[in-house]
C-alpha cells in the first residue's frame, strides 16, 4: 500500500498540492493572522479569476494547442461585462454568447487549416484588446449586482474562494477525467490520429475544447469584475503568461494530452499566493521583485527531490 | 512538371514566404499616403527596428526549436541588465566600448548558465524557470542601475544609427548575421541537435546527439543574444532604461512563430525572422499613417496576422 | 457458400510519384484466416488502411458481406460491418488508461459506470487472449511496454459491445511480441476463426502466416501476385513468390569458433543482477540476449549505450515510433544523424557526404523509395526500420546495440542484414542483440538469456538450443 | 493625534522605469527621516512583481492583514482595485492613492490635474508659435485614464486654438523605445511637423527620431528626465532652442506619505488633492539642471510644511 503511495506518479500528481501546502504554512508561520477565515478569504478570493484562466488554458493545452489570448480575452469580458451587462443585459449576453463562438471557431479555424494556434491566438489578442478598447476607451463600469453578490458570499465555516475553487477543480475533474467524452477529448491530445481511426471527429473536439476556454475565460472575466467591481481593457495583460505557467505548475504538459484540473487550480493559487508571501517579507524594495522569482523556484525545487527519489527506481 | 514551375513550386513551400508577402502587402498599402521618397523612407525605418527584434528573435529561435515547452522568458529582463551594466561600465566613453560588450556578453553568460542550471538541475519547466528567473534578473537590474539612464559613448551610439545608401548598418550586420546562424543551425552539429531534440528528445539521446550540452549551448545562446540586443538598443536610444526589454516579450515569441518556425519544435528558418519583423513594425505604421484610434488598430493588426497565417496554411502531417 | 466478408476490386493508390497499389482485388471468406505476406513496400498496409476506412484509396471496388459499399466509404462505415483493425503504427492514447482507451473504441460505452464496463471488457479481451497478461486496466498506457500496448491493442480490436466483430486486420501483431506470447495470439485466431470470424494475419515471420491462414495471398510492388491455399505453399515457394533469394539457414553452430581471447570489447551486468553471469561482448562477436520481452533486455541495452558513450556504441531503437525515427526529416537525414561527427569539413557538415552515405546504405539494405530526401514517414513501416539500421551499421561505432531490430523487415531484407551483420563482425565489429526469436539467435556466437531483469543463462553457439533458452527464460518458475 | 505609534504601507504597482525608481528613493529619503523623527513608526514599500491588478489587490488585502494603519498607494488601475480599497476603508485603514489614483470614494486622492497638462502645452505653443501649426502627438497607453485626460487636454486646447491642427497621432505606450519607432514610422508620411506634443518622458526619443530620419527638429514639449534636459540645453546653447518641461514630479509620493499622516493625526483633509504639475521654463532649465543627478529625473520633495499649505489650498 505504501508503495503504491510513494510511487513516483502518485508523488508527481501531489506535488502541486504538496507546494501549495508549504507555502501557505509559511505564509501562516509569517503571519498567524492569515490563519483565519477573513484571512483566507482575502488571499484567496482574487485567485478564483486566475484559477478559471488557468482551467481555461488547460483546454487549450489538452488539445496541444497554446493560447496567448486568454489575458485579452478576459479583458474583453470584464469590459463587455461592466458596461453592457449592466446596461443592456440582452446585448452584454450577446456579447459574452459572440466570445464563446469566436473561440469555437477559431477551434475549427485551426484544426480546417491545421493552422499554429500560437499565431492565431496571438493575432486574437490584439482583436480581443482592441475590442475592450473601443467598448471602454476609459476604465469604468460598474459589476453587475448579482456577481459582486456571489463574489462577496460568506459562507458559513469556510471561506467562499475555497468552496469555489474546490467546486471548479471537482467540476472540471468530473467532466474531463471521468465522463466518457472527457477521456475522447484527452485522447485527442494523446494521439490524435488514434481518436480519427477509431472514428471521432478531431473537428468537433477542436471545437468543443475551444469553446469551453471560451466559456471559462468568460467565467473568469465575470468573477474578476465581481471583485474589481469595474473594469478595464488592460486588467487582465498578465493573465496569458500566469494561466500557461499555473497550469505547467499544476502538472500539466505541453503536449500529450496529460492534464490535471485539480492540479491546473492549485497551480494557479500557488501562482497568486507566492505574490502574497513578498508582502509579508519585509525585503529591500530593489529585491521585492526578485524575491518572488526565488519563491517560485524554492517552490518548484521539490520536483528535484521527487524526481531524484524517481530516478533511483 | 515544365522546368519553370518547379522552382516556383519550391518557393511557395518555403514557410517564411508569408511573413514576407505579408510585409510587401502593408508596405505597398501605406505607400499611397507617404509623399515623396516616404516609401523609401519607411523601408529605412522598418529595417532600422527591426534590427532588434531579430537579434533576440534568433535566440528564442533556437529555444523554441528545442521542442514544446521551451521557451525563454527571461529575455526582456537581460535586455534589461546588459543595457544598464554596460552603459554604466563604459559612461559614455568610447574607449570602454570594448569592456562594455564583454560585460553584457558575460551578463548574458550567466544568465544563460543560471536559466539552464533551473531547468536541469531542478528540473523546472522552462516557462517557470526563466519567468522566476527574469523576475531575478529585473531585480538585479534595478539595484546595479537603480533605473539611470545613462549616456552610451558616442562612437557605439553613432555605429548603431550609422547608414549605406539609406540601409542601416546595423541592419546589414545582423542580415550577416542571421546568414551565418542559418548555416550554423543547418550544417553544424549543433545545429542538428537542436533540430532533432526539437523533434524528439528521447530519439535524441538514442542516436547519441549530447541533449544536455546542445540545451545549455542554446540557452545560454538564447541570454547571449539578448545581451546584445541589451548593448545595442541602449546605444541605439541613447541609454538604457529599466523598461527598454517589456515590448520584447511577446515580439521575439511574434516573430519566430510568425517568421515560419514550428512551435512545436524540430523546424526553424531564419529568413522568416526578418520577414515577420519587418511585417510587425510596418502593420503598425501602415495602422499610424491611416490615423485610425487605438482600439480599431489593435484589431486589425490582429485580423491581419490571422489572415496572413490562414492564407500561409498549415503543413499537413504525413501519416 | 456464404457471400465472401470482404470483396475488394481494382483498389489503387498513389502517393504522389509512388504507386502503392496499382489496382489490387482481394476476397476473405467468413470463417477464414487470411495470410498476406509481401515484402516491405509492397503495400499491404496500405490495403489494409483502405479497408479499415482510415485512407480513401484513389480508385477501385469495396464490397462488404455482399453489399457495394464503394461510395463515401470510411471508418464508422467499416465499424458498423464489424470490421476492426490493429493497425502496423500503434493506435492507442498514451496518456489514457488502459480501461479508457477501450472506450475511444466503443462509442456505445457510456453513461454510468462505463469506466467499470470498459475495464471488463478489456481485461475479458485479454483474459480470453493472453491468459495471465498481468495488465491492470487503470494502468497507463505510456507506462506500458511496447508488447503490453500491442496487447491492449489487440484484446480491444476483438473485444465486442453493440456490433459483432465479423473481420480483424491484424497488420504485423507479433513483431512485437515474444515467440511465447505470439503463440498465444495465433492460437486464439485460430479459434476465432473456428467460431465464425475472419481474420486477416499480416506478418513477416513466414512460419506463423503458413501454420495459422487458411489462404495466402502475396503482395508484390503494389500487385497480388499470387493467392493460394495455406497448404499448397511451402516456406520455399512462399520466399520465392515474394521475390526473395530463398534463406540459408545460419550455420553458426556447425564451425563455431570461440572469439573469447584478449581483453572484451564491453562488460556490463543488470542492475539486478547480484550474482550469476555478467554480459561480456569481444570485438568481432555477435552477442544475442534473449528472454521473454520485456525482462530487461532493453535496459541493458540502454545502460551499455550510456556507459559506452555515442562515439563508441551505436543504438538501433526498438520502438521506432517513440525512441528511433525523426519524423519532419527526410529519409537521409535520419540516416546520417548518427555519423554527424564524421561527415564535418572544417566545422561544416559536408550535404555531398550525406547523401553518399545515403544512397550508400539504400543500394545495402535496399530502402524502397524514389527519393532519399522524402521525408521518414513516407516509408513503410520495414522501411523505416531499415534506415534505423543504416543509422546505426553506417556510423563508426565499434560496438552496435540493437533492440529487437528485425521488427517488421521483410524476410529478403533480413537474409541481406545477416549478411552485413557477418561482414561486419568479420571486420571486429561487436553487436549486442536483442530478439526474441529462435532463428535470429542462431546468428549469434555467444547467448545471454533474461528473466526479470536478470541474466539467467550463458549460451555458446555450440550449446544453443530451443530448450535451454525455454529452460532459462523460466528457470525461476520451478523454484 | 499622536501618529508616533501609526505604520504607514506603500502599495507600488511598478517599479521598471526611472520615475517609478526616482519617487521610490524620494519616499525612502523623507520616510526614514520621518520614522527616525518618531513622526511614524514605520513606512514601509512594497512592489509587484507583475505589474497586475489582482496581484496588487491581493498586496492591499495583505497589508490590511498586516495591520498597517493607511496605506498609499500608485495603483495599476484606476476602477478595478476599487474593491480592495473598499475593503481596506471597511477594515478601518485609511488609503491614499496618488499618480495612479483610484475612483473609489473612502479613498483619499492626491492628483495632478493631467487635463491640464495637455491644455498647458497648447498654451505655451500658442504663445511661441502664434501663426500655428502643424503637431505630432505622442500618446501613452491605450485604455488608461491618464493617457486619456492629457489627450483630452491637448484636444481641447487644439479646438480652442484651431491655428494649430494635428496631423498625426502615435502611441508610444510611455516607454522612450516604443516612441522613438512608432514616431520614426510614422514620420515618413507626414508633412513638415512644427511641433510634437508629448505626455512626458517621450520626447527625447521622438528628437532622435527626426534626427534619424534627417528632419528639421521641431518644437518638442519636453518631459522631466535628466537626458531630455541636457539634450534641451545642448539644443539651447546651439540655436537658441525654446521649449518647455512639463511633468508629473516623483516626490508627490512623499506629499501623499504626509497626507496620510495628517489623516492619521486626526486632521481634517478633503478627498481631492490637487498637486501643481512640475514644470521647467527655459529659464529655470540651469538650475534644475544642477539639482538633477545624472540619468535621473527632475524631482521635488515635500516636506510635512509643504504638505499642510497643500491640504490647506485644497480646502473649500
Ligand atoms: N533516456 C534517458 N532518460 C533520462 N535520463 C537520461 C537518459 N539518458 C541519459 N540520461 C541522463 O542524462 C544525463 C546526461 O546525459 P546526456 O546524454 O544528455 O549527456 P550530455 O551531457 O548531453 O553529454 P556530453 O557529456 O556529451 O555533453 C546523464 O545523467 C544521464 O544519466
Ligand atoms: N503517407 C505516405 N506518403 C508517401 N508514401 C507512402 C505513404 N504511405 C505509404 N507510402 C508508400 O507506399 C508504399 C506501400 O507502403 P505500405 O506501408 O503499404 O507497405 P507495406 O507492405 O505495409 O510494408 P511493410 O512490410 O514495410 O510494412 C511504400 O512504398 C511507401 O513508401
Ligand atoms: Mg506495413
Ligand atoms: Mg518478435
Amino acid at each position: 500500500m505504501t508503495s503504491t503511495l510513494l510511487a513516483p506518479r502518485t508523488l508527481r500528481a501531489i506535488l502541486p498540492a504538496v507546494s501549495l501546502a508549504l507555502l501557505l504554512a509559511a505564509i501562516f508561520w509569517l503571519q498567524p493572522r492569515t490563519m483565519s477565515y477573513t484571512g483566507l478569504n482575502l488571499m484567496l478570493n482574487l485567485a478564483i479569476p486566475i484559477a478559471l484562466a488557468t482551467i481555461a488554458q488547460m483546454f487549450v493545452l489538452c488539445v496541444n494547442e497554446l493560447d496567448l489570448s486568454i489575458g485579452a480575452y478576459v479583458g474583453y469580458v470584464a469590459c463587455v461585462t461592466a458596461t453592457w451587462l449592466v446596461e443592456s443585459p440582452p446585448l452584454g449576453i450577446a456579447a459574452l454568447m459572440a466570445g464563446i463562438l469566436v473561440y469555437a471557431g477559431l477551434g475549427a479555424l485551426i484544426h480546417l487549416r491545421n493552422l499554429p494556434s500560437i499565431v492565431v491566438t496571438l493575432g486574437m489578442s490584439f482583436v480581443w484588446l482592441g475590442v475592450a478598447v473601443l467598448i471602454l476607451p476609459r476604465p469604468g463600469g460598474t459589476s453587475p449586482e448579482w456577481i459582486r453578490w456571489l463574489m462577496k458570499l460568506h459562507t458559513p465555516v469556510v471561506p467562499f474562494p475555497i468552496i469555489a475553487a474546490t467546486v471548479i477543480a471537482i467540476v472540471v475533474h468530473v467532466a474531463l477525467m471521468r465522463t466518457a467524452y472527457g477521456s475522447i477529448l484527452r485522447g485527442a491530445g494523446g494521439n490524435p490520429r488514434a481518436i480519427e481511426r477509431a472514428g471521432w471527429s478531431l473537428l468537433k473536439i477542436k471545437v468543443v475544447m475551444f469553446a469551453l476556454a471560451g466559456v471559462f475565460g468568460m467565467l473568469a472575466g465575470m468573477a474578476l469584475i465581481g471583485l474589481t467591481t469595474s473594469g478595464d481593457a488592460n486588467i487582465a495583460a498578465r493573465y496569458t503568461l500566469l494561466s500557461i505557467a499555473g497550469a505547467i505548475l499544476g502538472g500539466c504538459e505541453f503536449v500529450g494530452g496529460r492534464v490535471s484540473p485539480a492540479g491546473a487550480v492549485i497551480g494557479a493559487i500557488t501562482l497568486t499566493l507566492a505574490g502574497s508571501f513578498l508582502s509579508f517579507l519585509r525585503i529591500s524594495p530593489d529585491w521585492q521583485i526578485g524575491a518572488t522569482g526565488a519563491i517560485l523556484i524554492l517552490v518548484l525545487a521539490l520536483r528535484a527531490l521527487i524526481n531524484r527519489a524517481e530516478e533511483r527506481q | 512538371m515544365s522546368a519553370l514551375s518547379r522552382p516556383l513550386a519550391r518557393l511557395l513551400e518555403k514557410p517564411w514566404l508569408w511573413a514576407f508577402v505579408g510585409a510587401a502587402l502593408v508596405w505597398l498599402a501605406t505607400i499611397p499616403f507617404t509623399p515623396g521618397r516616404g516609401a523609401g523612407d519607411v523601408l529605412t525605418a522598418a529595417f532600422t527596428f527591426a534590427t532588434f527584434f531579430v537579434i533576440v528573435g534568433i535566440g528564442q529561435m533556437f529555444v523554441i526549436t528545442l521542442g514544446p515547452g521551451n521557451v525563454d522568458l527571461s529575455i526582456p529582463a537581460t535586455i534589461t541588465l546588459a543595457g544598464s551594466v554596460a552603459t554604466k561600465l563604459m559612461d559614455g566613453q568610447d574607449a570602454l566600448i570594448a569592456l562594455g560588450f564583454v560585460a553584457a556578453m558575460g551578463c548574458g553568460l550567466a544568465v544563460g548558465v543560471f536559466n539552464y542550471a533551473l531547468i536541469r538541475a531542478l528540473r523546472i519547466p522552462p516557462i517557470i524557470a526563466t519567468l522566476s528567473s527574469s523576475f531575478i534578473i529585473q531585480s538585479t537590474a534595478i539595484a546595479y542601475g537603480r533605473g539611470l539612464r545613462i549616456k552610451p559613448p558616442p562612437a557605439l551610439a553613432e555605429f548603431t544609427t550609422a547608414r549605406v545608401l539609406g540601409m542601416p548598418v546595423l541592419a546589414i550586420c545582423v542580415i550577416v548575421l542571421a546568414a551565418l546562424m542559418s548555416v550554423v543551425l543547418h550544417r553544424t552539429i549543433y545545429g542538428r541537435s537542436v533540430i532533432a531534440i526539437g523533434q524528439n528528445q528521447r530519439a535524441a539521446r538514442l542516436a547519441g546527439i549530447a541533449v544536455d550540452r546542445t540545451r545549455l549551448a542554446t540557452y545560454v545562446m538564447s541570454a547571449l543574444f539578448a545581451s546584445l540586443c541589451g548593448y545595442l538598443l541602449s546605444a541605439f536610444s541613447g541609454g538604457a532604461s529599466l523598461n527598454m526589454g517589456e515590448e520584447y516579450l511577446l515580439a521575439s515569441i511574434a516573430v519566430v512563430v510568425i517568421g515560419g518556425t514550428s512551435v512545436a519544435g524540430g523546424f526553424a528558418n531564419l529568413p522568416g525572422l526578418w520577414g515577420a519583423a519587418l511585417f510587425l513594425f510596418l502593420i503598425v505604421t501602415m495602422l499610424n499613417t491611416y490615423g485610425l484610434g487605438a482600439g480599431i488598430r489593435y484589431v486589425l493588426t490582429g485580423l491581419i496576422i490571422i489572415a496572413v497565417i490562414t492564407a500561409a496554411g498549415g503543413r499537413k502531417p504525413l501519416r | 457458400m456464404t457471400a465472401p466478408i470482404v470483396e475488394l476490386d481494382g483498389v489503387a493508390k498513389s502517393f504522389g510519384a509512388v504507386r502503392a497499389l496499382a489496382g489490387v482485388g482481394l476476397v476473405v471468406d467468413a470463417g477464414t484466416c487470411l495470410g498476406l505476406v509481401g515484402h516491405n513496400g509492397a503495400g499491404k498496409s496500405t490495403l489494409m488502411q483502405i479497408l479499415a476506412g482510415t485512407l480513401a484509396p484513389d480508385r477501385g471496388r469495396i464490397g462488404v458481406a455482399g453489399q457495394d459499399l464503394s461510395r463515401g466509404y470510411d471508418v464508422v462505415t467499416a465499424q458498423r460491418h464489424g470490421i476492426r483493425c490493429v493497425f502496423q503504427e500503434l493506435s492507442l492514447c498514451p496518456n489514457l488508461s488502459v480501461a479508457e482507451n477501450a472506450r475511444v473504441f466503443h462509442p456505445s460505452i457510456r453513461g454510468m459506470g462505463w469506466r467499470r464496463r470498459a475495464a471488463e471488457l478489456v481485461v475479458a479481451g485479454l483474459d480470453r487472449i493472453f491468459p495471465r497478461h498481468g495488465i491492470e486496466p487503470g494502468e497507463v498506457v505510456g507506462d506500458l511496454s511496447i508488447a503490453r500496448r500491442q496487447m491492449v491493442e489487440i484484446a480491444r480490436a476483438f473485444s465486442v459491445t453493440d456490433v459483432p466483430v465479423r473481420l480483424v486486420i491484424l497488420d504485423e501483431p507479433t513483431s512485437s511480441l515474444d515467440a511465447l506470447v505470439a503463440e498465444q495470439l495465433l492460437a486464439f485466431v485460430r479459434r476465432f476463426v473456428a467460431e465464425g470470424g475472419s481474420a486477416i494475419l499480416i506478418s513477416h515471420l513466414l512460419g506463423e502466416i503458413l501454420e495459422t491462414s487458411d489462404r495466402v495471398v502475396v503482395m508484390r510492388d503494389g500487385l497480388v501476385v499470387e493467392a493460394r491455399a495455406a497448404a499448397d505453399f511451402s516456406r520455399e515457394s512462399l520466399v520465392a513468390a515474394m521475390g526473395s533469394v530463398a534463406e540459408a539457414a545460419s550455420d553458426r553452430a556447425a564451425g563455431f569458433v570461440s572469439r573469447r581471447q584478449g581483453e572484451p570489447a564491453c562488460r556490463a551486468s543488470p542492475a539486478d543482477q547480484g550474482q550469476g553471469p555478467e554480459l561480456r561482448a569481444w570485438p568481432g562477436e555477435v552477442v544475442g540476449l534473449a528472454g521473454l520481452a520485456g525482462h530487461g533486455q532493453t535496459d541493458m541495452l540502454v545502460a551499455l549505450f550510456e556507459q559506452l558513450g555515442p562515439k563508441r556504441s551505436a543504438l538501433v531503437a526498438g520502438d521506432r515510433q517513440t525512441d528511433g525515427i525523426f519524423p519532419l526529416w527526410s529519409i537521409a537525414a535520419n540516416i546520417s544523424v548518427g555519423s554527424l561527427r564524421d561527415m564535418v569539413h572544417g566545422l561544416l557538415i559536408d550535404p555531398g557526404a550525406e547523401v553518399e552515405l545515403a544512397e550508400e546504405w539504400r543500394r545495402r539494405i535496399g530502402i524502397r523509395t524514389p527519393d532519399m530526401a522524402n521525408n521518414i514517414l513516407s516509408l513503410s513501416g520495414g522501411n523505416q526500420q531499415k534506415a534505423l539500421f543504416a543509422r546505426a551499421l553506417g556510423s563508426t561505432a565499434d560496438i552496435v546495440l540493437m533492440d529487437d531490430p528485425m521488427r517488421g523487415v521483410d524476410v529478403g531484407t533480413k537474409q541481406e542484414v545477416y549478411a552485413i551483420l557477418r561482414a561486419e563482425a568479420a571486420r571486429g565489429r561487436t553487436f549486442v542483440w536483442y530478439t526474441t526469436e529462435m532463428d535470429e539467435l542462431a546468428h549469434c556466437d555467444h547467448v545471454y538469456v533474461f528473466r526479470d531483469g536478470r541474466i539467467t543463462a550463458e549460451l555458446a553457439a555450440d550449446a544453443l538450443t530451443e530448450e535451454k533458452v525455454l529452460h532459462a527464460s523460466f528457470a525461476d518458475e520451478a523454484a | 493625534a499622536d501618529t508616533s505609534g501609526k505604520r504607514i504601507a506603500l502599495s507600488n504597482n511598478y517599479a521598471g522605469n526611472s520615475w517609478r525608481q526616482a519617487m521610490l528613493r524620494s519616499w525612502d529619503k523623507v520616510t526614514s527621516q520621518a520614522v527616525a523623527d518618531g513622526v511614524v513608526a514605520a513606512a514601509d514599500a512594497f512592489t509587484t512583481a507583475e505589474n497586475q491588478v489582482t496581484e496588487q489587490a491581493a498586496m492591499i488585502q495583505n497589508l490590511v492583514l498586516q495591520g498597517y494603519d493607511a496605506i498609499v498607494l500608485n495603483a495599476a488601475s484606476a476602477d478595478a482595485l476599487n474593491g480592495a480599497v473598499r475593503e481596506a476603508c471597511d477594515a478601518g485603514v485609511v488609503v491614499v492613492s496618488f499618480d495612479g489614483t483610484v475612483t473609489e470614494p473612502c479613498a483619499w486622492r492626491v492628483t495632478y490635474d493631467y487635463h491640464s497638462m495637455g491644455t498647458a502645452q497648447i498654451d505655451f505653443l500658442a504663445e511661441h508659435m502664434p501663426q500655428g501649426g502643424k503637431l505630432l502627438e505622442i500618446r501613452g497607453l491605450a485604455g488608461v485614464i491618464v493617457d486619456d485626460d492629457i489627450s483630452r487636454g491637448i484636444h481641447d486646447g487644439v479646438a480652442a486654438n484651431p491655428q494649430f491642427e494635428i496631423v498625426g497621432t502615435v502611441h508610444g505606450d510611455w516607454d522612450q523605445a516604443v516612441a522613438q519607432r512608432a514616431v520614426a514610422g510614422i514620420l515618413p508620411s507626414l508633412p513638415a511637423i512644427d511641433a510634437v506634443v508629448t505626455q512626458g518622458g517621450d520626447g527625447y526619443g521622438a528628437a532622435q527620431a527626426f534626427a534619424a530620419a534627417e528632419r528639421p527638429t521641431p518644437l518638442i514639449i519636453m518631459g522631466n528626465r535628466q537626458d531630455e534636459l541636457v539634450w534641451w540645453k545642448e539644443q539651447k546653447d546651439k540655436n537658441g532652442y525654446t521649449t518647455m518641461s512639463i511633468s508629473s514630479a516623483p516626490g508627490v509620493g512623499t506629499l501623499a506619505f504626509w497626507v496620510a499622516q495628517q489623516i492619521l493625526d486626526g486632521q481634517d483633509v478633503p478627498k481631492d488633492i490637487i498637486v501643481p504639475l512640475l514644470s521647467i521654463s527655459q529659464d529655470e532649465l540651469e538650475s534644475f539642471l544642477e539639482t538633477t543627478e545624472p540619468g535621473g529625473v527632475a524631482n521635488v520633495e515635500y516636506t510635512l510644511e509643504d504638505t499642510q499649505g497643500v491640504i490647506a489650498k485644497a480646502a473649500p
